[in-house]
């Protein structure tokens, strides 16, 4: 055997519903109708809310945040797929899929204002909240896998979101190798939006894909067009029921791009061309959707209109809840460190209330 | 009631807390089969089978972070880290997410974990086996530093920790593993974290030290007192943070002089924390300087030079009597 | 001469080290085309190229650990954390073999490297972009951590960590990035690390502090001086570790009274540190406790709350009059 | 376009020796004679020297060490297709490789006796001396590979060992990427010798191979006998010269074994059987070779008797000199804590000399 093949891989790419409308028939999910509406109605509500906080942040209501906007589809079609005792592992461009699964609008904002109030909602709706560490959430969704098959949660899996950028970390290559190991169930998302602040994905690894990432661990790993929410939408039920099954993890490399700024403190023409940009607005996943919808008779122009003025009514009032909002306790930070007391820090923490209010302090 | 070494008391811990609590685990690298390089972990694998008790492969991180989604999802997992040597690849996790999921969520999501490690010299290993840096553990909010000395303490404070709800990296003294052994009762016994152990009154000096720095302590304590007829108080500090600083200001407010025994070496250690405390609450009350014995601000030596910078009984009692003289 | 503020600074330290040394190189990322994100390297890649300033992916770790390898064929990297909550991912690399290659090898080989990094609170950002944790790599023996404060000596700190022959931290304040301008020669000017700076003479009272914190501090220092007549001596401290404890102790032994004001959370924070060095050589010189103002042991709120965490004017005007009324 | 295949890939194994002598012609090296003696000569000194360092450890004159009997064609044949201005970075069972690059014994038992000055004489001959924490050393290789384009030294590249365990690590897959981004000139040499301390290979990933890591960076990878030093020295040469070309870097996994325990605290009985042990010392690689020095002449049994002394000799004179070694100067760390003085560490140095002699202290 002096030279032998020891195996053999290869990668494939998937689209249900391509930029133009064409539509794969053998692909196409079996989706109820008004399922397919609302699947539309939460990537509007996403890019209506991105739109909004643009306003926002220029007028100073909000910090720097990071927008989403022309990647809904990506992450709207995988959280979709899932079922409500599936956990949702969160990266930090994932509007679409945190309002999928139910995030109140108010919430993004609180937490691109600095509330850590942003973040009560989520554990009733298994989401982990925003993990701004890159790469680092992903170990996180691998021992969320693991408590699944140690508790016999059947039935159940993790569906967890990353950038390009994550997959040059560390974390990322240890996670997806336990998972492999421990055929965890859990999807990998990847949402390869071409940037990671102003380096292209080129210039994060010499891959010719992402995808081909699952063969050093031997799982299952698939190219996607992120844009298509039907192609996002059927990857990821396949994952979930493999996983589900007990077949191990699969990684998806959902292929989209960010159409705006990586957050409003950035400048994208240092980087980049308007010429790039514009070629993937012809990809906008709304249109291409509105189009698949119209086409099925349930979607014309009166019912677009109505839409885009019921969501800004929606914003409208998230925004107010979101301005009303008083924060109770000053000293939470105190109160939230630890789940016990200790008498340096209660001391440190009369400190601290004393030097707020220094009238009515009591010693 | 056994005497155990700490080897086996940490064992016993982990056994009776796992057989009562189904949600804790363990991982680690060579916890399973081998029982460990330590063998603190031996027999577990055959109590408790692969589901609970796992042999990971060599990722830090990964096992760290994967506790972390554990311990979300409601387990209590135990983290081996095979040396603390290689604990500074689980920094980006702990200090990213085990020490602050409770205060980014307020309180709604939470994370206890043990995340355990052999430290410190003096056992003749490798570079990255002896080093000693509980003060970088323990200037993490959200975060719990423990580091016993004793089989008994070092049982009843992993029973605590284990049962904490919030993440405790527990510091394992490795010199003092079969140095020597204690009754441990046993029924499961713990003590709390965030409090000193009195080890021995007095009211001539405090001598203030932790893990495999007591047992030279208590030696030149012995010694000074039978030189010089007096009592020296001996507090073993245990929880590195938060700190017991009450007791400790007690205990200078009624000596006056104190002596800080540190393994580590000195410039932000532990001990300049105990010092600084002192300094808020009970300067008033010094009449010399806190003496800090510790180690010195160079890169731990291979072990052959290893010893001679660790502090010794005659270091140990160097400073007391110093200060006692002063 | 020209005024600029601090990232105008160190943008002319790096791009004048750079041109006088052709084994000077930078990665980070988004540091090329982009200038970094606060466009501290901007222009740098038209001016030196793709060879010399490299835009690399997100892999920290590797970032510093690559950096190793070249300096130790002889290169001089210079690193930039995006953020310094990213770099407990390089703690690995640092502790691990950064720090230790000199002393591995008894001097045969070293590590001359910047690890430039902004840290700290104060600019409404996101989560993990506001912590000050200085403490934590100045207690790593084989690290020097430097953190300047103004444009003019964040220019000449940042020239002599180049020139450095070991691993520097050079931890930029965020927040003082762009708050003010200073005259900063046109030649090069280095400023020695592991001494302080006298910024104001005075013999009532000591303050010390770094970083972000010099500004609000001169204010408060004004306002005493002001309301009570009296000097105060405002000590910069530039370089955390190794640190000038000779110029902190001299100092303190003619004010008998110090403040010493941290961004970050007090346990085990420099604060404590310069204490415990002055309780070491100064004790029977100390008319008060040495005052810590500081940040809280608490997990970093996010910004909404994080201002109310970071000592202020008002604070270190009271921690200032409490030292002085005692 | 709805399912498409975007890339194939397949990974190899190779074998010039087998481990029943039979040798594949076609790939057979063009070794001069002294050198194919010389490179038996240094396997073996290994061997003796790890047997010696076995009996010094028993009688406690070394510490604990690494022993790698059995694997001592992995790193010598990697190591013998190595140009001197080539940079060799360790791991920490390349005793083989390091003797063949000129390490003095007495080194090796320096550094398992607890003295940094073991690594005295690495500079010079560009070794990075042993890396304990593991998977660390990677990103170095990586940073020398970039140093040697930097500076354009031509013709010249950076052999990296480490062990089957190190693909586990962040800093694994960090530097990988990064070597491939960077086309950087270096040939990582992964030593499978199937056991990571207790953990069989087989528990640090899912992937059926280790070479098919590389799949992940697009860069060469390869499967290589790794008790076979003609197939490393294959591979290895084949990758240094792609590697010096500027066609990037390579991964070769050595498949070998670990026949002896981790280390000599460790306890191998306690997770694998003697008879796996057996079987691997059938695929011994030093007698293996001898039979091919054999067939080509070059080598008899009053050789290999005579080599058996001349070896126990050499080292016996080693273990002389280490023995005789008496380290100048116990404060060290401080002299080498920094290339600058600071008065902190000048004043605990004066601290510490006064405490290891009481007596003759200045105060
Ligand atoms: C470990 C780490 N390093 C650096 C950063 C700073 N940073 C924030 S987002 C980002 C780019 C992320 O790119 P990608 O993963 O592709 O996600 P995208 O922003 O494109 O959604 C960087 C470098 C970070 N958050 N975490
Ligand atoms: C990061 C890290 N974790 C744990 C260890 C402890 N340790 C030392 S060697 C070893 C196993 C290494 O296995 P492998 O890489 O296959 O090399 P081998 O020992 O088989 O040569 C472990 C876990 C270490 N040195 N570094
Ligand atoms: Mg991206
Ligand atoms: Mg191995």
């Amino acid at each position: 055997m002096p030279i032998e093949k020891m195996t053999d891989f290869s990668i494939t790419s998937m689209q249900v519903l391509d930029e133009h409308g064409n539509l794969d028939q053998e692909l196409e999910p079996k989706i109820e109708p008004s399922r397919l509406v609302e699947m539309y109605r939460v990537m509007k509500l996403a890019r209506q809310v991105d739109e909004r906080a643009l306003k926002l942040q220029r007028q100073g209501r909000i910090g720097t945040f990071a927008p989403s906007i022309g990647q809904e589809a990506a992450s709207a079609g995988a959280v979709f797929a899932m079922e409500p005792k599936d956990w949702l592992v969160s990266a930090f461009r994932e509007l679409a899929g945190w309002l999928a699964r139910g995030m109140p609008v108010e919430s993004f904002f609180l937490y691109y204002n600095g509330y850590e109030e942003a973040n009560l909602y989520a554990k009733e709706r298994r989401i982990l909240p925003i993990s701004i560490i890159v790469g680092s959430q992903l170990p996180h969704a691998v021992g969320l896998g693991y408590a699944l098959q140690y508790r016999n949660e059947e039935n159940t899996a993790v569906v967890a979101f990353m950038g390009d950028g994550a997959t040059s970390q560390g974390d990322f290559h240890e996670a997806l190798n336990l998972a492999g190991l421990w055929k965890a169930p859990v999807v990998f998302v990847c949402q390869n939006n071409h940037w990671a602040i102003s380096i292209p994905v080129s210039k994060q690894s010499a891959s010719r894909t992402l995808a081909q990432k699952a063969i050093a661990y031997d799982i299952t790993g698939v190219q996607v067009d992120g844009n298509d929410i039907l192609g996002m939408y059927v990857a990821t039920r396949q994952a979930l029921e493999r996983a589900k099954n007990g077949e191990g993890p699969t990684f998806i490399e959902a292929v989209t791009y960010r159409t705006m700024m990586h957050t409003t403190s950035d400048d994208p023409n240092r980087y980049r061309s308007e010429k790039e940009v514009t070629s993937w607005w012809n990809r906008d996943p709304i249109p291409r959707f509105r189009k698949y919808l119209q086409g099925k008779g349930l979607w014309d122009e009166a019912q677009e209109t109505r839409l885009g003025q019921e969501l800004d009514g929606q914003i409208e009032q998230a925004v107010g809840r979101f301005e009303a909002f008083r924060p109770e306790m000053p000293d939470a930070p105190f109160e939230h460190v630890f789940g016990t007391r200790h008498a340096v820090i209660e001391a440190q923490r009369r400190e601290f209330l004393r030097q707020l209010n220094p009238e009515d302090s009591d010693g | 009631m056994a005497k155990l070494n700490m080897v086996q008391a940490i064992n016993l811990a982990l056994s009776q807390e796992m057989q009562s609590d189904p949600d804790v685990l363990l991982m680690g690298e060579d916890v399973g089969v081998d029982g460990g390089v330590f063998r603190v972990t031996d027999g577990l694998l055959e109590k408790f089978g692969e589901k609970r008790i796992l042999d990971t492969p060599i990722a830090e991180s990964a096992m760290v972070g994967t506790a972390v989604g554990m311990a979300l999802a409601g387990l209590k997992p135990i983290v081996e880290i095979q040396f603390s040597g290689f604990s500074y690849l689980i920094f980006g996790q702990l200090e990213g997410h085990a020490s602050r999921y409770r205060s980014r969520t307020h309180g709604r999501y939470h994370v206890p974990m043990v995340v355990r490690m052999p430290y410190g010299g003096g056992v003749r290993a490798l570079e990255h086996h002896s080093e000693s840096r509980e003060a970088l553990y323990g200037h993490l909010p959200g975060v719990k530093t423990v580091i016993p000395s004793t089989p008994r303490n070092a049982r009843s404070l992993m029973v605590s920790a284990i049962r904490d709800p919030d993440p405790v990296v527990f510091m394992e003294p490795k010199r003092s593993y079969r140095a020597f052994r204690e009754e441990v009762p046993d029924d499961p016994e713990s003590y709390p974290i965030g409090k000193v152990m009195l080890v021995k009154p007095g009211d001539a000096l405090s001598v203030i030290c932790w893990g495999a720095m007591l047992r030279p302590t208590l030696q030149a304590v012995e010694r000074v007192e039978a030189a010089r007829k007096l009592a020296i108080e001996v507090i073993d500090l245990l929880t590195i943070a938060p700190m017991d600083q009450p007791a400790l200001i007690e205990s200078v407010k009624k000596t006056g002089r104190a002596v800080v025994v540190q393994e580590a070496p000195r410039t932000l250690g532990v001990a300049s924390e105990i010092i600084a405390g002192i300094n808020d609450h009970a300067l008033l009350y010094l009449e010399a300087p806190i003496k800090r014995v510790t180690n010195f601000d160079v890169v731990t030596p291979f072990f052959a030079r290893e010893l001679q910078y660790i502090p010794t009984i005659e270091r140990i009692q160097a400073g007391i009597e110093e200060t006692l003289d002063f």
